[in-house]
């Protein structure tokens, strides 16, 4: 899920982490860094320098949990496929794997055959500190470790129960030893993964951070502490790590693929002001050495960015777009920020949403089959109170999508025609329906808005309270309460304590599934389905679509369930950020975080100062 | 021999202080702290999840099992893995200490330098202008929150709303130039909220000190004023001061400066502690706890010993 | 010696210094006047907040200010006007022409310091002699006030000394420069009778060696009797006789000095009944009553006293007495 | 001899003039501190607004959206308007009453607290209860402020004034301690002695006679600890660890944060300038006091 | 001799000293080291010594306000070290303490009548109206009068604050009554105002009085008997006139000839000490003394001697000292 409702709110607002260097790292920042041979000279490394709003908390790849740590894990480790750099929607690539797997036609048996001659980074925990090569061993290895308690891993869920064996093995005690019947190296570069059932998602999880491949020596080396220092296949290694920011510097043994801009789904006529013409045939990485600072604060990075430019992209923070946005849709610059930066705005893969706990009487399920309509009429009341478009106005600046129902812009199967009624503000309706089902102020229940301990978690518990107050709801019958830790408020998400669950969901892939599990019903507390919602209906229709592979009937399978969360008033739901990222003129590069996140690290350019990657010809703004 | 059996009288007195510091921090921070359970599960989770990741972190175990295992890592200085990142404990508290220290020195140093200087300036004209003006501006510090001083010269000095002259945050040491413009702000502010009490304590001891008899004693016997503050007044109010210095020491060096390294966005071990509470990373929270603890029971010994030391009245007994 | 053969050494004339309290300004010393020849020893006497321990910290202006300040008068001393000197010059002659000792030795030395830090500093600043020259000087002056293991005391702080040690060393560093004067403000009070008698004893052949001018600070008629030529008795501020000291003891003129001299209890052959008193209360000093302050009190007051304070004007047999009725 | 005054010829003349108490005595140079009675107005001022707040008669949309996004100052939002269209003085004035209560609760509990363990453990001082009241001292003393109290704030989560219960179990100390040394000091006091030797029981001698004696002590404590109280809490407001229900300036503080970036400060100057009246003003009456109580200054 | 109102027999008090790494007892000030007398109903006990010889603290012993560490006191012939800490509270009525601070004494914050009062009502004497009259009463007695009842004590001078604490002494009629140095802290004429008001009330009332001082010349004058401390032990114990006139201990003579003489006509010969009173916490061998004796000899150094008659029958005087020669049998 998108971690947006864990930053608190001190974090957020001033935890700003350290721009540069922190003391540790001093001596190396400014040096150290050899030169490959026959490179030209260049008077220094060339740098590509990103600032972020969140350190990950650990590296390790079991627990690439969000974007932030699949930024630096995906980077740093291989996965066996990929998203393409360029293509939008999403779309996958083999990247370890050699190709395409082999399907049985039951859908139940994929042979993966991977890439010769991959060198792990050199690092001192491999005898003689030379990497050595990438084997299929490793793979099976690396997904064992999401099954073993010891790792604390984050990303079983992904397979278990679907992987024959893979849970058998963990209750025998996670041996490493012994071998799984569904996961197997056939030989070492040939891997034979069989489903217990058919499973359309599986090659999207090879692209997580998750299963990226860990060499066992590392693990053996480092221990609990591979979280703060990766040893992989991937295109950069990590030098340095700590709070503040994490140091890249290229792999030098890592495998030469020039870039096909045509086969990364390259789109001239969005995607030429880019410049990235300027890397097709080239192999990547094009920089020597990669910084990614985290800092929590938006002023912060906006400063560090438009300072000098020791930062060369970053994320334009809401509060400013008034200033620097000369028009949204398309996004322009204003000619100040125009001449120097270039500009993209994408969506979110993601939403922000609200909804209610059925495990409530109160407005949940209760077992008065009447009081049961009249608590969906309070729900729907509620939900008619809720004014998506302030909040979108309050705290987004009107840069956030508004959509009805849970199946978000980013995924194909979004329906723009869908009825805007769910998330349209409608006092008056709301007022009728408390009124029609006999609601009054005396006997309206006590609402406890769960909330992690941030000011802007606290100000739209405020907002939400104004809102419902214009209902007729008495104000002191909307109760705050605030979660000093993220992990105190999930775990009374996990154990069904808040009325309201408002959370916002980070899709791991571009699958309207990844949404609607939220709402399937054995996926209840502890699971994600916070909302507790159990539909007979709806999960007929999740078991239904979930084995099979995209089509218009998956589609319309798919829209139907999002139609019943919309019908049942499970919640106020949902909203889609748009991030624009700016970045310096010599820079090449068509950012994006969503999905897996980081994976367009290194097909990042940059050239000399002063030079603009943006082709000749083309407006100033774009 | 002497100092060598105060010092450990005063150790072993130290030792229930140690219990009872850990015990405490143990019970609020650690055993009714905040819980990583729900951090480390995975999106999906189920209740087998959940009772292995308790497991792991250890929280099954009886409370007293924790407790003893927590002091033995204080005894042997080992605390392991952060839950958080899998990095050493000591790693982290090497890297942040350090950057605590560099950035709450000056502050410290020339908030209580200035304080001092102004405080004398306070006491040799009391009751006329100098003074008031001084004590007046004194209250002024005092009753301004540290919180809106940071924010008003951050805004001041760093953004494009005021000078904007340096960093807005971040911490960089790699250069004097650059460490003096990453710490000029954070130590402005804490020189500023500082200089209110520590000025008003200064004048005060002075004062106090000045009314005393040796000082009538060394003005008649013709000493100048310089010689006299040197003397007769520094050198009697060491012990006060030697106080209010010594147990500043612990909060710097364990303690952090919470408000200024997060609002300047520095790495310090003020944060470092913070994020440890608000993720619930028990190993470096016990570390930062134990490790104040007994910082806070050395301070007292030296502290005692040096009192010894700037004045002979006090006995080692 | 400078100054005029017949000018005394030093010449208090109207002295007046007020403090300022919540109350207003209150004059604790109003009009004092006195001299001292050279060699001279003056007691000066009265009971607590009579003025006399201002008056004697005025000699080296060291009445702290504020909330004191000299409201008048001048004190002139080896022909210099102390009033009017820079505090530089003040400074130069504090300790090396004015010494002082204080009442109390534990609080009067630094206790930071060693005894011979101290003695050594004082050495230096006015004589200008070296570190280890001060030191053998310093050993001297010790043993001069017959301080046991002299050489051992000099490293030693004052509060490994005892009470009439503390004072001997007061002593040693008030004498360190030779000094012309010598203020004790009340010496030996704080000390227990036997060492008060021991350390008075060490005052007084000190002084005779040295032949200074001493001005004893002091509430206690006895040792004023056994220590000084001449005495000076003050009440509420101002003095109200003076005399020599044989002169003053046989003969009290004022009502005052004879009933503090007749309340005192002393070692009788036989017990008596009651001590003669002086009734009533020293008056407020905010709230003096007009004419004389001892009036409320006095045994032989008139209309007149109420009215009119007297002046301190010579009587028969050497001394001066502000009183309009004298005993006779 | 004044008339009628005297007895026996050895009677008293007893002053005419006539002040009472310690306390009167120390009210009547208060009144001539013309710094603190500034600062008593301006404190009295700010109670009533906060009087105001607790009957309803002003600040009562205060939760309200009355305007738009960042409304600028006008004649309808006197300070203009927050993020989500608050009106920013009257959430201002709401705050001013949490002030008090925090500052009073606070103030109060601490000097209780730290009174009747001050003055039991330094008039048991050599006790063991002297022993275990100074080792709890330590303890709490041996943690570093923020981290006790976000500690506490932490284990305390679901109780809304998890952050009174830490200030009071972090301040009470210096209280404790002050008491404590006096209780020491007055434990030697002849008049002390003197109700022993006279047969009053302890816990007379305690109530009657050493408590009263700390009186001063402890209300100068508690002007000090309100100050205190009132600038912890917006400390902690910010750091998400304070007030919990309603309204303060910390809250308002840590909102402005939000709006830095954007360039509107409302917030921030509308809570600084209020909180800097209040505590400006109560230090100088807190000053004041001290001054008046001081019994080295009531001669 | 009648019976002895008071009776204190061999009462010691020491004071721990801790030292070493666990502050174990590492030896022993002895402040009152076996004192010894007995005082007659009305009669004055003048306790004389300087500072540091346990005078203060054998009064303060007595009255078990510091519990001595043995000996017997007996108050009517019954030990009050032995009895229970209510059981004391009871007979404190027969028993008073005057303090030397007359700043000290008195409570600030209650006013003088509520201080004289507190005895009656602790001791539960008489109802509301009586203890108001007794409180009029004792100021009247005092000299103040009973106007001044609702004042508090920092309206009044040191004499006056030293008469209210002899009222609130007076309140419960006590027999027997602690003055611990009264007068040391007051100016001399107001010294003898105090002086010749505890007098005329000890006559009227018939209290005994143990009078502690420092100085010698008061003691003389307000006692029928005197008794010389040293460090912790009577050196000299007999009636006021004859140990004035005659001392027998070279210290009392020595304390004797120290005390100044307000008369300059009066020159006598002084007898200096040498050397320093020693810690009462490391008391020289034998006789405590010696060091400082000018008549000092072997037997000094090694026996402590003991108090005991001496010659002429001059009222029971004794002397610790071996020099002294023994009344003949």
């Amino acid at each position: 899920m998108q971690p947006w409702h864990r930053r608190l709110f001190f974090l957020r607002s001033i935890g700003g982490v350290s721009l540069a260097c922190a003391v540790a790292l001093a001596g190396g920042c400014g040096s150290g860094v050899a030169e490959g041979p026959g490179r030209p000279t260049l008077p220094g490394p060339k740098t590509f320098h990103h600032s972020f709003e969140q350190a990950p908390a650990s590296l390790d790849p079991v627990q690439a949990t969000n974007i932030y740590a699949n930024h630096v894990v995906v980077n740093a480790y291989d996965t066996l496929f990929a998203y393409k750099y360029l293509a939008r929607p999403y779309q996958l690539k083999p990247n370890l794997a050699e190709d395409w797997p082999e399907i049985s036609p039951d859908l139940l048996t994929y042979r993966i055959r991977l890439k010769r001659g991959v060198r792990f980074q050199d690092d001192p925990c491999f005898p003689g500190g030379r990497g050595r090569e990438l084997v299929a061993e490793d793979f099976v290895y690396s997904l064992k470790r999401q099954f073993d308690p010891q790792n604390r891993p984050q990303g079983g869920w992904f397979w278990q129960g679907r992987i024959v064996g893979i849970d058998a093995w963990k209750s025998a005690g996670s041996d490493y030893a012994q071998d799984i019947p569904g996961l197997r190296a056939l030989d070492s570069h040939t891997l034979e993964i069989r489903l217990t059932r058919p499973y359309p998602q599986l090659l999207d999880t090879f692209a997580q951070g998750y299963s990226a491949v860990v060499p066992h020596e590392a693990v053996a080396c480092y221990g609990r502490e591979l979280g703060t220092h990766p040893v992989g296949s991937g295109p950069f290694k990590v030098v340095a790590y700590d709070t503040a920011r994490v140091v890249f510097e290229r792999h030098p043994g890592y495998r030469q693929e020039p870039v096909d801009l045509a086969a990364e789904g390259y789109d001239p006529v969005k995607q030429r002001y880019t410049g990235v013409e300027r890397i097709a045939g080239r192999s990547p990485p094009f920089v020597d050495r990669l910084i990614i600072d985290f800092a929590n604060d938006d002023a912060s990075r906006w400063n560090s960015f438009t300072k000098g430019d020791e930062v060369q992209l970053s994320a334009l923070p809401p509060e400013r777009a008034e200033a620097v946005l000369a028009s949204l849709n398309p996004v322009r610059l204003q000619p100040e920020y125009a001449e120097k930066y270039q500009a993209y705005s994408g969506p979110e893969a993601g939403f922000v949403f609200e909804v209610f706990n059925f495990d409530f009487p109160d407005f949940g399920y209760h077992p008065d089959p009447a009081r049961e309509r009249r608590n969906k009429a309070l729900r729907c009341a509620i939900i008619k109170a809720f004014d998506w478009e302030a909040r979108n106005a309050s705290w987004y600046f009107g840069l956030a999508t508004v959509f009805p129902g849970v199946i978000v812009p980013v995924v194909p199967e979004f329906d723009p025609a869908l009825s805007r009624a769910s998330v349209t503000r409608d006092v008056d309706g709301a007022r009728r329906l408390l009124r029609d089902n006999g609601w009054t102020a005396a006997n309206l229940p006590v609402l406890v808005y769960g909330q992690s301990a941030g000011v802007k978690q606290r100000m739209f518990y405020e907002q939400f309270r104004a809102e419902l107050k214009q209902i007729g709801w008495p104000p002191e019958k909307v109760v705050l309460k605030q979660f000093a830790t993220f992990g105190d408020l999930s775990r009374a998400w996990k154990e069904s304590r808040l009325p309201i669950v408002a959370k916002g969901w980070g899709l791991d892939y571009p699958d309207a599934e990844n949404t609607l599990q939220l709402f399937y019903g054995p996926n209840g507390s502890p699971g994600s389905n916070d909302a507790n919602w159990h539909n007979v209906e709806f999960d007929r229709l999740y078991e239904q679509a979930a084995v099979m592979l995209p089509s218009p009937e998956r589609t319309a399978l798919y829209r139907r369930m999002n139609q019943l969360v919309i019908d049942d008033c499970v919640g106020m739901t949902g909203l889609a950020r748009n991030r624009i990222y700016l970045w310096h003129r010599n820079v090449v590069a068509m950012p994006d975080r969503e999905i897996v996140g980081g994976f367009w690290l290194k097909y990042v350019d940059v050239l000399p100062p002063g030079q603009s990657a943006r082709p000749e010809g083309l407006g100033a703004t774009g | 021999m002497d100092v060598l059996q105060f010092a450990l009288r005063k150790l072993l007195a130290g030792v229930p202080l140690l219990v009872g510091v850990t015990l405490l921090s143990f019970t609020l921070m650690v055993y009714f702290g905040p819980d990583k359970t729900y951090e480390l599960l995975g999106k999906n989770s189920t209740a087998a999840q959940i009772a292995e990741v308790r497991h792991e972190l250890g929280y099954d175990r009886p409370f007293f099992v924790r407790y003893a295992e927590y002091l033995r890592e204080l005894a042997t200085l080992d605390f392991g893995h952060s839950d958080s990142t899998g990095a050493k404990v000591s790693t982290l508290l090497a890297r942040s200490i350090p950057v605590s220290l560099a950035l709450e020195l000056p502050g410290f140093v020339l908030g209580n330098l200035l304080g001092l200087a102004l405080a004398l300036t306070a006491a040799f004209h009391r009751g006329r202008w100098p003074d008031k003006l001084i004590m007046g501006v004194a209250v002024v510090g005092m009753s301004v929150s540290f919180l809106i001083v940071i924010f008003a010269f951050q805004i001041w000095f760093c953004t494009s709303h005021g000078l904007n002259w340096f960093p807005v945050r971040g911490w960089s040491a790699a250069g004097p130039l650059d460490y003096l413009a990453h710490i000029a702000v954070p130590t402005l502010a804490t020189v500023f909220v500082a200089l209110g009490y520590n000025t008003r304590f200064y004048r005060a001891v002075i004062v106090e000190e000045m009314g005393r008899d040796h000082v009538r004693t060394a003005r008649a016997f013709g000493t100048p004023p310089l010689r006299l503050l040197w003397r007769n007044i520094l050198k009697n109010c060491a012990i006060p001061i030697v106080t209010r210095v010594m147990f500043t020491i612990p909060s710097i060096v364990i303690g952090g400066a919470l408000l200024i390294e997060t609002a300047f966005g520095i790495p310090g071990v003020g944060r470092v502690t913070y994020e440890a509470i608000i993720s619930g990373d028990q190993p470096v929270l016990k570390a930062v706890v134990g490790l104040t603890a007994s910082l806070f029971v050395l301070t007292l010994l030296v502290t005692d010993i040096l009192y010894r030391a700037v004045d002979p009245r006090v006995s080692l007994q | 010696m400078a100054g005029v053969a017949d000018e005394p050494l030093l010449s208090v004339r109207d002295l007046a210094i007020e403090f300022d309290t919540l109350d207003g300004p209150v004059r604790a010393v109003d009009g004092v006047s006195f001299d001292l020849r050279c060699g001279e020893t003056v007691g000066l006497v009265g009971e607590s907040g009579c003025g006399k321990t201002v008056t004697g910290l005025s000699l080296l202006r060291l009445v702290p200010e504020p909330p004191g300040r000299y409201a008048g008068g001048s004190i002139r001393f080896g022909g210099r006007e102390l009033l009017a000197l820079p505090e530089a010059e003040l400074r130069a002659l504090r300790g090396r022409d004015v010494a002082m000792v204080f009442q109390e030795p534990m609080t009067a030395l630094n206790p930071v310091f060693t005894i011979g830090s101290q003695l050594t500093e004082v050495l230096r600043r006015h004589r200008g002699l070296g570190r280890r020259e001060a030191r053998v000087q310093a050993l001297a002056l010790l043993e001069r006030v017959h301080i046991p293991e002299a050489a051992r005391r000099l490293d030693e702080y004052p509060h490994q000394l005892s009470g009439g040690q503390r004072q001997r060393v007061m002593i040693a560093m008030a004498l360190s420069c030779g000094p012309r004067l010598l203020v004790a403000d009340e010496p030996t009070t704080a000390l227990d009778v036997t060492t008060q008698a021991e350390v008075l004893a060490e005052i007084r052949r000190l002084q005779g060696e040295l032949g200074m001018a001493m001005i004893l600070v002091t509430h206690d008629l006895g040792v004023v009797a056994e220590t000084c030529a001449r005495a000076i008795v003050m009440y509420c501020g101002v003095i109200v006789e003076t005399n020599a000291t044989a002169a003053l003891f046989a003969q009290p003129r004022h009502p005052y000095t004879l009933g503090l001299l007749q309340s005192v209890p002393r070692v009788r052959e036989t017990r008596l009944a009651e001590l003669p008193v002086i009734p009533g209360r020293v008056p407020d000093l905010r709230s003096l009553p007009p004419g004389c302050r001892f009036a409320d009190r006095c045994p032989r007051v008139s209309e007149r006293c109420r009215a009119e304070e007297p002046a301190l004007t010579p009587i028969a047999g050497g001394g001066q007495v502000a009183c309009h009725h004298p005993q006779p | 001899m004044t008339a009628g005054m005297a007895r026996n010829g050895d009677g008293v003349a007893v002053p005419a003039t006539r002040r009472t108490s310690l306390w009167q005595t120390a009210l009547a140079k208060f009144a001539r501190d013309r710094a603190g009675l500034v600062g008593l107005t301006v404190v009295a001022l700010y109670l009533l607004v906060a009087i105001g707040v607790w009957f309803g008669w002003w600040a009562t949309e205060w939760a309200d959206i009355t305007g738009a996004k960042w409304a600028p100052v006008s004649a309808q939002h006197w300070f203009g308007t927050n993020i989500i269209g608050q009106d920013i003085f009257q959430r201002g004035l709401y705050s001013t009453a949490t002030a008090f209560e925090v500052g009073l609760v606070v103030a109060v509990l601490v000097v209780v607290l730290g009174g009747l363990l001050g003055a039991t453990s330094g008039f048991l001082a050599g006790s063991w209860v002297d022993e275990i009241v100074l080792w709890t001292m330590g303890v709490v003393d041996a943690v570093p402020f923020y981290l006790m109290v976000a500690a506490i704030a932490f284990a305390l989560a679901d109780y809304p004034y998890a952050m009174h219960v830490a200030m009071i179990s972090t301040f009470w100390t210096t209280t404790g301690r002050f008491v404590r040394g006096e209780v020491i000091k007055l434990r030697g006091l002849e008049f002390v002695e003197a109700a022993r030797a006279l047969g009053v029981g302890q816990a007379a001698i305690v109530l009657r006679h050493v408590l009263p004696n700390t009186l001063h002590i402890l209300l100068v404590q508690m002007t000090l600890c309100f100050v205190d109280a009132i600038k912890a809490e917006v400390v902690l407001s910010f750091l998400g660890l304070g007030v919990k229900d309603g309204m303060s300036w910390g809250l308002m503080i840590s909102e402005s944060t939000l709006e830095f970036l954007a360039g509107h400060f409302n917030n921030l100057v509308a809570a600084s300038l209020l909180m800097f009246g209040l505590v400006y003003a109560f230090n100088m009456f807190a000053d004041a006091l001290q001054d008046a109580l001081d019994p080295k200054r009531v001669a | 001799m009648t019976t002895p109102l008071l009776e204190v027999r061999d009462l010691r008090k020491h004071f721990p000293i801790r030292g070493g790494l666990f502050r174990r007892i590492v030896g022993q000030v002895k402040a009152v080291d076996g004192v010894s007398f007995t005082l007659a109903p009305g009669r004055t006990l003048g306790l004389v010594g300087e500072s540091g010889c346990g005078k203060s603290t054998l009064g303060r012993a007595i009255l078990q306000l510091q519990r001595p560490t043995s000996g017997q006191v007996l108050l009517h012939g019954e030990d009050l070290a032995a009895l229970t800490p209510p059981e004391l509270r009871a007979r404190r009525r027969q028993m008073q303490i005057i303090f030397q601070d007359p700043y000290a004494s008195l409570n600030p914050r209650r006013t003088v009548g509520q201080a004289i009062r507190e005895p009656l009502d602790v001791h539960r004497i008489g109802t509301a109206r009586e203890r108001a009259k007794r409180v009029a009463e004792l100021l009247d007695v005092v000299g103040l009068g009973p106007a001044v009842q609702d004042r508090y004590p920092h309206e009044f001078s040191g004499g006056q604050r030293q008469r209210i604490g002899i009222a609130r002494a007076l309140a419960l009629n006590p027999a027997f009554i602690v003055a611990d140095e009264p007068v040391s802290a007051l100016d001399v004429s107001v010294q003898s105002q105090v002086l010749n008001l505890s007098a005329r009330l000890q006559r009227e009332h018939g209290i005994a009085f143990l009078f502690v001082s420092h100085d010698l010349a008061v003691i003389q004058h307000v006692s029928d008997d005197i008794a010389v401390m040293y460090l912790g032990r009577i050196v000299e114990l007999g009636p006021g006139g004859a140990i004035c006139r005659e001392p027998r201990h070279p210290y009392t003579q020595a304390l004797l000839s120290a005390v100044p003489v307000p008369d300059p006509q009066q020159r006598r010969a002084r007898i200096l000490l040498p050397g320093e009173i020693p810690s009462p916490a490391r008391p020289p061998p034998g006789c405590p003394f010696h060091p400082r004796c000018p008549l000092a000899e072997a037997r000094c150094r090694e026996t402590v001697p003991v108090l005991r008659s001496v010659a002429e029958g001059d009222g029971g005087r004794q002397v610790a000292c071996h020099r002294v020669p023994t009344r003949p049998a």
